[in-house]
């Protein structure tokens, strides 16, 4: 630090000392300072390059609008974050920052050379050039690429935990200025549940630092009042007030996103297992927006340079840091509120060179104070240029013109190491539009103003970002409006006795002539994206007219800052040349978020195992134990095959296959999804979702049903038992389950009211145990003995009430593999006991647990389908060869029209087939294409292949497709051209094994 | 994200509910009898107003319940929410 | 064509400051009547003009545009393009724009910045792999340049990709387009509108069609925001607003227009040098020339012209993106912004007649109608031509939703894009 | 009998809060737009289903929550000692309402997995991963709220302001457990 450039400072804690890195040098700031003005009181100003003509850059402001100081702050490959504003970066013990978009260094920088190149580098350049030769474009843009950006994205994964909050109140109060600390003692004070954030480690604003005389409330100081009236905010436990919480994004309905910093303020070993940040999700009855306003740039030639900054930053750094922004300071202003900056500078005894003022004068009590000081002022005068590479030396200024349109007379060279700079003020409101506010423009301050009229949802705003920039209006409005927004009739703020010096001559001028012609000038606007005002009268000569279109162009406020300081006069720009009145111009769409949000925060704690959820059946730390491999099926986690002593997942799939009909074979079949069916209408119910008949369903009948979608093709699949003469349970696929009930509920509640039917979801409360394989009877038979397992009391698709042990259960004879098969399912907090026993009782039988893999296996084996792998959205129960289930009978169900449009009935559609390759050895891949003709051109695909296995049974391989004109098309030979080979196949019919079904009752 | 009042439990945010498309489009009673473009234009044809719209929502995280919801997609305010099976309130 | 673009041309400029450029396009008031009207001036239309008036001779046309020239999708879509569709219909129509892509920069003598960097889309459980499978054994028959990748081989084509196998949803594999990539989306607007000004198209901005003007079973010209403008063909490319000028005349389509939100990152150097899509774990990520991340979210499940979607909607992409970029994790959102996108409920575009004859429709993009641009806007301008769909957009018709004969592309445009 | 095994089998202590599974208790599930319904289960159960939404009706033995103008959700107070309890409960209201046309009884007794949340902060727990608004709910015994707690449908039973019950289905309730447990880091 710099002791010279050091003043006292009561706002930041002076005695400790902080070391850190920039550019790998070691500094020292005080606790309380930001990145920033530890920086300026080391007398460092260079940070940074801009992006295109890498031109040196320095800290220009002290908030989050600066374009220029954005740095890459930490070494750690996991913890590195780039374009951090150095504005907004607390000091802390352990702080590496670097700067970015430079090479070698910040201080030389081979890039520099761009700025040399600027002339052929005008707005645009890229859309005119690069296109020859053809293919040259990404060569180009390799170099391009490699240019642009600015910051290094991390390398490794980032171990810091972030965190969500809802919170639901009466009052949020946005911004704790002067005006939110008023609303929201307002708001607390009528018991309101009230919020106030900050994004500042204090409440306060700028006006807690103001101790100029010539502002006083109740004959205080603005800073001493401020502070009591913070001081008493903190005895409502209504209120809540939240600091280093930025409002991210206001959404329709008062749904509002606000990230709360919690540690990176700390230092580096303080922050283990705490959280980073937390989005508050927030969702208000009312919001007040008090987020202030911003000072503007004036936009003249070379106006970029390291140590011009904005003059009421110049104000903060000297006021509340402590810091001097240089020895020898110039001000540069279009209004009077530079004059406050002066007269701290001159408390703090810098030097002020001079002030240069585009107004001819000005009568307020300010800036009679500074003349009297004896500073000189330069009334109706403007820099034309500057100069000094790496940091400002000095400022040449010239009087303007009657009309401000150019200058005149000598001119005169000021020497000076420090330049603030002031254009007037942008009202903050960028919150209120997006929540869908429109905006009016005030033409003495030419500024946006929300539009009261517009206001989208309940919801004010109060103070500057009101477009109320003096102090009296801004106390006395903000307690007006508040007071009738939350309905209050008197107010202790009522009768403050107000006193402050009042901008009387008012004078505005976009863009600032400069005794050379605008072309040979760099007078920029955007400075993060190198925009000067150039650019945007070129756009406008081209022909782009739109406020959008220039500033897609020009790029002009696309940056990381997102143009808080650059679209106003972008604005001016194009209203002057074009002379269109500004408010008719409107402003480019703000969109959220207000400040850049990480992905960390707006993700929460749903990353790693928080991704997704998982479910499990109630088996499922059995199957763990027994070493399956699980597949994702929706959220489920469902055993995929149990390796044995290494086995290959081909190797146990043929082994459980095989076990499965050789003897007996276990499957956990708890995911299906189950809907318990009540009602006197269940029948009629049934008839209408499923495209067969249901009525004459006995009790204690199993049937398999087809449910179609109202356009005709299969959605779902499954049996249904009937339990009671009013009572049935359906089964659904494991994905299904959710969709499909959710789709009758809706049938149910929109379309068929009249029916008496109560749909309940059971999938969870009963767990399934599937049992197959000729020995699964004499298993069955040693778990319920009581139970008659014989072919004529308990049939194929049939179910029997009984019980194990005293729980009950249910038993469905049905079969997805052709074998002899049941289905047990019992309340789920027996269930793994239950699968033990199943275990221990196939003992002696081999049984053995299979997966989904075998399970898909089987089924092939047998031409059963699985609905989404042989279906996909497109095929109707007769494009599945299962006219079968199709009731002609019906009048109506699901779908059934759609059966009859003019391409459903066509007889060349896509069917379903079997598949055998000439190689039984050869497994065809699943989605391979399957043709005729390999030689015509364009070649035809007929179809393709949705299931493939190697059979263990059959000792072949079996194939399920889908193939035009399947259906009459049995021992064509036709092809599957893979890659390296062409596949010989024949079409088939698609039940491979036990045709006749004889192992059903085996 | 929205705050939608349900008709059976309230306000609820938004994130419990489902969008069911357009209201009022009646199953018709006797499929059969419509020619193609009558079937088409109940399976696919929409208004898909912009402006005042009356839909289907489904709280589906919440009671279960469908009803309808009268909403202008211009600005997503909402005007009315009526139950199933009762007429929609003039707005 | 007026200006030359060249490097001869900018350095030439240069020397004058630039001052000599002259303006890309006109801003003409509208005549009173035209051979034909484009109603939509986003990319699709103004390509639609374009080759009417290159192709097909047809030069007295208006392009009528309600805001501002590629304001709508074109300029908010995340610009990706590829052609590794499932059918045949919908390879035919996609591949045929990629074609035009390739050669697009010169052909309009505008640098749209067409980069064919990739694009990958990642399988995360066994239906993926046979669904991106069948996908990848279709494409390589229809002439589309798509390889399937096994994990190792995604990990090596794009290596920040988190391809562990303990992730709630691992990487099983994905497949490769290399000939797909991105472009500039505010060029390929600008491009097509200069070219079709240079060639006697009249671009009128901040005219809005109020009615279609109709005798009988033809139209007969468009109300505008400024005035009555006669024309017998009138072809409509509003994208999230074609039902509303489809209601003017009195006709229903099968839409619904949703919103579809997208967001970008700061900048920083280059990270990732292709795009990579994900339909399980839903997110897809390319990175700008500027270096942003250009990321895009889904659609939200209800109707809504706001350009605004639900916020979970973005946070349940970035869940995604983190889960397979864990290193993105301090990135930080820039901006985040929302279209209107018109949905067909097949996922498949309308490029047709109607039964009002001189009144076409090209609409129903969806979420991925970027990459279609150029050969959308050429068959569209076959279809108004000649009264007659090309080959390629023939089964994009508007009565497949009465025949049935739907093209279900849910699986190749499942992720919106 | 059976050996019985619950899906959570844990409960855990933090500064001030306490999460447990609390299993077996029954859970029955009633569906019914019948008018004499009402005085049925009054009769079967000596409690009524509440007609107010988001409330329930509680006694010594049941707490008979509002799920929606037709759907209640009946469970036991405490946990049951034998299976024959669950069975009885179930068999009396089934063969009373179902087999009577009266509406519909379903056993949903293993479906659901009850958590009980004990302690001042659990509001703000919940509110880690759900849009409720709790600020008139906490204070009111024995308010009901359907909603979802980190993605996944959830029934919360206020009992008192600070302890409450919450119904996940059992699929999901491992992983919310895990999810509740780490959320409770960060109280």
């Amino acid at each position: 630090m710099s002791k010279e450039l050091r003043v006292n400072s009561k706002y930041i804690d002076q005695t400790t000392r902080i070391p850190f890195k920039f550019n790998g040098k070691t500094f020292y700031g005080f606790k309380g300072d930001t990145l920033a003005s530890a920086l300026l009181s080391n007398n460092v100003h260079l940070v940074g390059r801009s992006f295109k003509y890498h031109r040196p850059r320095g800290i220009m402001t002290c908030g989050s609008e600066e374009p220029n100081a954005i740095v890459q702050v930490s070494n750690d490959p996991s913890l590195t974050e780039p374009n951090v504003r150095a504005t907004e970066i607390e000091l802390y013990e352990g702080l590496e920052a670097n700067s970015q978009n430079c090479w070698p260094s910040v201080n030389f920088d081979i890039g520099g050379i761009n700025n040399f190149l600027s002339p052929f580098l005008p707005a645009g350049f890229y859309y005119k050039t690069f296109m020859w030769p053809a293919s040259f474009w990404e060569k180009y843009e390799f170099f391009i690429r490699h240019s642009a950006g600015l910051g290094k994205a991390p390398t490794k994964p980032d171990p810091n935990i972030y965190d969500h909050q809802y919170a639901h109140c009466d009052v949020l109060v946005i911004g704790g200025g002067i005006s939110g600390v008023i609303a929201a003692k307002l708001s607390a004070e009528k018991k309101l549940n009230t919020i106030l954030l900050d994004d500042k480690k204090d409440l306060g604003g700028v006006s807690i630092y103001n101790n100029d005389d010539n502002f006083k409330i109740n004959d205080q100081n603005v800073s001493k009042w401020l502070s009591n009236e913070i001081e008493n905010l903190k005895k409502y436990p209504n209120l809540s007030i939240k600091t280093r919480t930025s409002l991210a994004a206001f959404h329709g309905y008062n749904y509002l996103l606000a990230r709360e910093n919690l540690t990176d303020h700390l230092n580096v070993n303080d922050r283990k297992d705490k959280i980073r940040q937390r989005l508050w999700k927030i969702r208000a009855k009312k919001v007040v927006i008090a987020t202030g306003a911003i000072e503007r740039p004036l936009i003249f030639n070379n106006n970029d340079r390291p140590g011009i900054l904005l003059s009421s930053s110049i104000k903060k750094y000297i006021d509340y840091y402590g810091v001097k922004c240089g020895t020898k300071i110039s001000i540069f202003t279009s209004n009077d509120s530079a004059y406050e900056t002066v007269l701290s500078l001159y408390k703090n005894g810098v030097k002020i060179n001079s002030i240069i003022d585009i107004r001819d004068k000005s009568e307020s009590l300010i800036v009679k104070k500074v003349q009297d000081i004896g500073i000189k002022i330069y009334w109706k005068h403007t820099v034309v240029n500057t100069k000094g590479y790496k940091r400002i030396n000095s400022v040449e200024l010239m009087k303007l013109n009657e009309k401000g349109t150019g200058v005149i007379g000598d001119k005169i060279n000021e020497s000076c190491d420090c330049l603030g700079i002031s254009g007037g003020w942008t009202p903050m409101v960028h919150l209120f539009t997006q929540s869908g506010g429109k905006l009016e423009f005030n033409r003495i301050d030419n500024m946006f103003i929300p539009d009261e009229n517009k206001s989208p949802s309940e919801q004010i705003s109060v103070g500057s970002c009101n477009g109320d920039l003096e102090l009296d209006d801004i106390i006395k409005k903000t307690n007006l409006k508040t007071k009738e927004f939350l309905d209050i009739n008197t107010s202790i703020f009522d009768s403050l006795k107000i006193q402050n010096s009042k901008e009387k001559n008012k004078k505005n001028i976009w863009l600032l002539p400069s005794d050379k012609a605008l072309g040979k000038t760099k007078p920029f606007l955007d400075f993060q994206n190198d925009s000067t005002a150039k650019d945007v009268k070129l756009a406008l000569r081209e022909g782009f007219k739109s406020i959008e279109h220039v500033k897609r162009y020009t790029t002009t406020g696309m940056g990381t800052d997102q143009g808080k300081l650059s679209n106003m006069h972008a604005l001016g720009i194009i209203a002057d040349t074009t002379g269109t009145n500004m408010g008719e111009l409107g402003t480019t769409t703000f969109r959220p978020p207000f400040t850049p949000l990480t992905f960390g925060a707006i993700v929460g704690r749903n990353v790693g195992q928080f991704f997704d959820h998982t479910r499990y059946s109630a088996m499922h730390n059995w199957h763990e134990t027994n070493g399956a491999k699980f597949e994702n099926v929706g959220q489920w986690k469902r055993p995929w095959y149990y390796p044995k002593n290494k086995e290959s997942m081909h190797e146990a799939v043929q082994r459980e296959s095989k076990a499965a009909r050789d003897s007996a074979g276990i499957l956990d079949a708890s995911t299906l999804g189950k809907i318990d069916i009540q009602g006197t209408d269940a029948s009629e119910f049934l008839n209408r979702v499923y495209t067969n008949a249901w009525s004459k369903l006995q009790i204690g009948k199993c049937r398999y049903g087809l449910m179609l979608n109202e356009d005709g093709m299969v959605y779902d699949d499954g049996v249904t038992t009937r339990l009671g003469e009013n009572h049935y349970i359906m089964t659904t696929t494991t994905g299904g389950a959710a969709n499909v009930l959710n789709k009758l509920e809706d049938y149910l509640q929109t379309e068929w009211p009249e029916l008496d039917v109560y749909l309940t979801t059971v999938t969870d409360h009963f767990s399934t145990i599937s049992i197959c394989g000729p020995n699964s009877k004499k298993i069955v038979n040693k778990m319920i003995p009581d139970l008659d397992l014989s072919d004529q009391n308990f049939p194929h698709m049939s179910f029997k009430n009984s019980s194990i042990n005293g729980v009950r259960c249910r038993v469905m004879r049905i079969s997805f593999t052709g074998e002899h098969s049941y289905e047990i399912n019992i309340q789920s907090n027996y269930a793994k006991n239950v699968w033990e026993m199943s275990m221990e009782a196939g003992k002696e039988y081999n049984i053995t647990p299979y997966g989904t893999e075998t399970m898909h296996l089987l089924r092939a084996e047998k031409g059963f389908i699985i609905t989404g792998q042989d279906t996909d959205g497109t095929l109707t129960p007769v494009d599945l060869q299962m006219d079968w289930i199709v009731s002609k009978k019906k009048y109506d169900f699901i779908g059934k029209r759609s059966l009859y449009r003019s391409d459903t009935i066509r007889e060349d559609r896509k069917q379903l087939v079997g598949l055998i390759t000439e190689d039984p050895n050869e497994v065809l891949e699943e989605g391979a294409q399957i043709v005729e003709d390999l030689n015509k051109k364009p070649i035809e695909m007929l179809g393709h292949v949705t299931s493939s296995y190697f059979s263990p049974n059959l000792n072949k391989s079996i194939a399920l497709a889908v193939v035009v004109s399947g259906k009459n098309l049995r021992g064509k030979k036709l092809f599957v051209p893979m890659e390296n080979k062409n596949i010989n196949v024949t079409i088939t019919d698609t039940v491979f094994y036990d045709k006749e079904n004889k192992r059903l009752n085996a | 994200m929205f705050v939608i009042n349900c008709p059976f439990c309230g306000e609820r945010d938004q994130s419990e509910f489902s969008s069911g498309g357009e209201a009022h489009i009646i199953r018709p009673k006797q499929p059969t009898e419509l020619s193609d473009d009558q079937w088409a234009e109940y399976l696919f044809m929409r208004k898909n107003i912009k402006g005042v719209q009356f839909e289907r929502w489904n709280h589906a995280h919440g009671c279960r319940k469908w009803f309808n919801m009268i909403r202008d997609t211009s600005n997503d305010k909402i005007h009315a929410i009526y139950k199933m099976g009762e007429k929609p309130p003039i707005v | 064509m007026k200006n030359k673009y060249s490097v001869f041309s900018l350095i030439k400029n240069a020397f004058s400051h630039h001052e000599n450029w002259q303006r890309a396009w006109g801003d003409p008031e509208p005549k009173k009547e035209y051979d034909a009207i484009i109603v939509g001036g986003g990319g699709h239309g103004l390509a639609t003009a374009y080759y009417l008036a290159k192709k097909h001779k047809i030069t007295n046309i208006a392009v009528l545009e309600k805001g501002w020239i590629g304001g709508g999708n074109t300029g908010r879509n995340t610009t990706i393009i590829r052609s590794n569709y499932l059918w045949d219909a919908s390879a035919g129509l996609y591949d045929h724009a990629l074609k035009i892509w390739e050669g697009l920069s010169q052909e309009l003598n505008y640098n749209v910045m067409f980069s064919q960097r990739g694009v990958m889309n990642l399988a995360h459980n066994l239906q993926d792999v046979r669904d991106l499978k069948r996908r990848t054994h279709a494409n390589r028959l229809n002439g589309i340049d798509a390889v399937w990748l096994n994990t190792n081989e995604v990990k090596k084509f794009c290596p920040i990709i988190n391809t562990s196998q303990d992730i709630r949803y691992p990487v099983l594999g994905g497949t490769l387009q290399k000939r797909a990539g991105t472009a500039r989306h505010d060029a390929v607007a600008w491009g097509y509108a200069r070219g079709a000004d240079a060639l006697g198209v009249d671009i009128i901005q901040n005219c809005e069609v109020k009615g279609i003007k109709r005798n009988g079973k033809e139209v007969i010209g468009v109300e505008t925001s400024k005035g009555f403008i006669k024309t017998k063909k009138i072809g409509v490319v509003a994208a999230g607003h074609s039902s509303v000028i489809a209601n003017m005349a009195g006709l229903k389509l099968p839409l619904e227009s949703k919103p579809l939100q997208a967001l970008v990152s700061e900048p920083v150097k280059p990270v990732i040098d292709t795009v990579v899509m994900s339909n399980a774990v839903h997110a897809y990520v390319s990175q700008s020339d500027k270096g942003e991340l250009v990321i895009g979210a889904g659609t939200d499940s209800y109707v809504s012209y706001t350009q605004k979607g639900s916020h979970n909607v973005v946070e349940e992409t970035l869940r995604a993106i983190l889960e397979l970029y864990p290193i993105f994790s301090r990135m930080k959102m820039l901006r985040q912004w929302g279209g209107i996108v018109d949905i067909c409920p097949d996922a498949s575009p309308i490029i047709s007649k109607t039964q009002i004859k001189g009144l076409y429709f090209n609409c129903g993009w969806g979420t991925g109608g970027f990459k279609a641009t150029p050969g959308s806007g050429d068959l569209f301008a076959h279809t108004i031509a000649n009264d007659e769909p090309h080959k390629l957009n023939a089964a994009f018709n508007i009565n497949r939703f009465v025949s049935g004969d739907l093209v279900d592309e849910h699986g190749a445009a499942a992720v919106a894009h | 009998m059976l050996n019985l095994e619950t899906s959570i089998q844990g409960n855990k202590s933090y500064n001030n809060l306490t999460i447990s599974e609390v299993e077996p208790v029954i859970k029955i599930n009633l569906r019914s737009k019948k008018r004499e319904f009402s005085a049925k289960i009054g009769k079967i159960l000596s409690i009524i289903p509440p007609v107010e939404s988001n409330m329930s009706s509680i006694n010594d033995n049941y707490s008979l929550l509002w799920l929606s103008p037709d759907e209640w959700l009946l469970y036991s107070n405490n946990k049951i000692s034998n299976y024959e309890e669950q069975i009885n409960l179930e068999d009396k209201l089934f063969n009373q309402i179902s087999k009577l046309n009266q509406g519909a009884v379903t056993n949903v007794t293993d479906h659901l997995v009850m958590i009980n949340l004990n302690g001042n902060k659990i509001y703000d727990l919940l509110s880690k991963g759900c849009p409720f608004n709790f600020n008139d709910f906490m204070s009111k015994k024995g308010s009901v709220a359907q909603t979802i707690v980190n993605h996944t449908d959830v029934i919360l039973h206020n009992i008192n302001e600070g302890n409450l019950n919450l119904f996940v289905r059992r699929s999901f309730s491992k992983h919310l457990w895990s999810w509740i447990n780490d959320s409770a880091r960060f109280i």
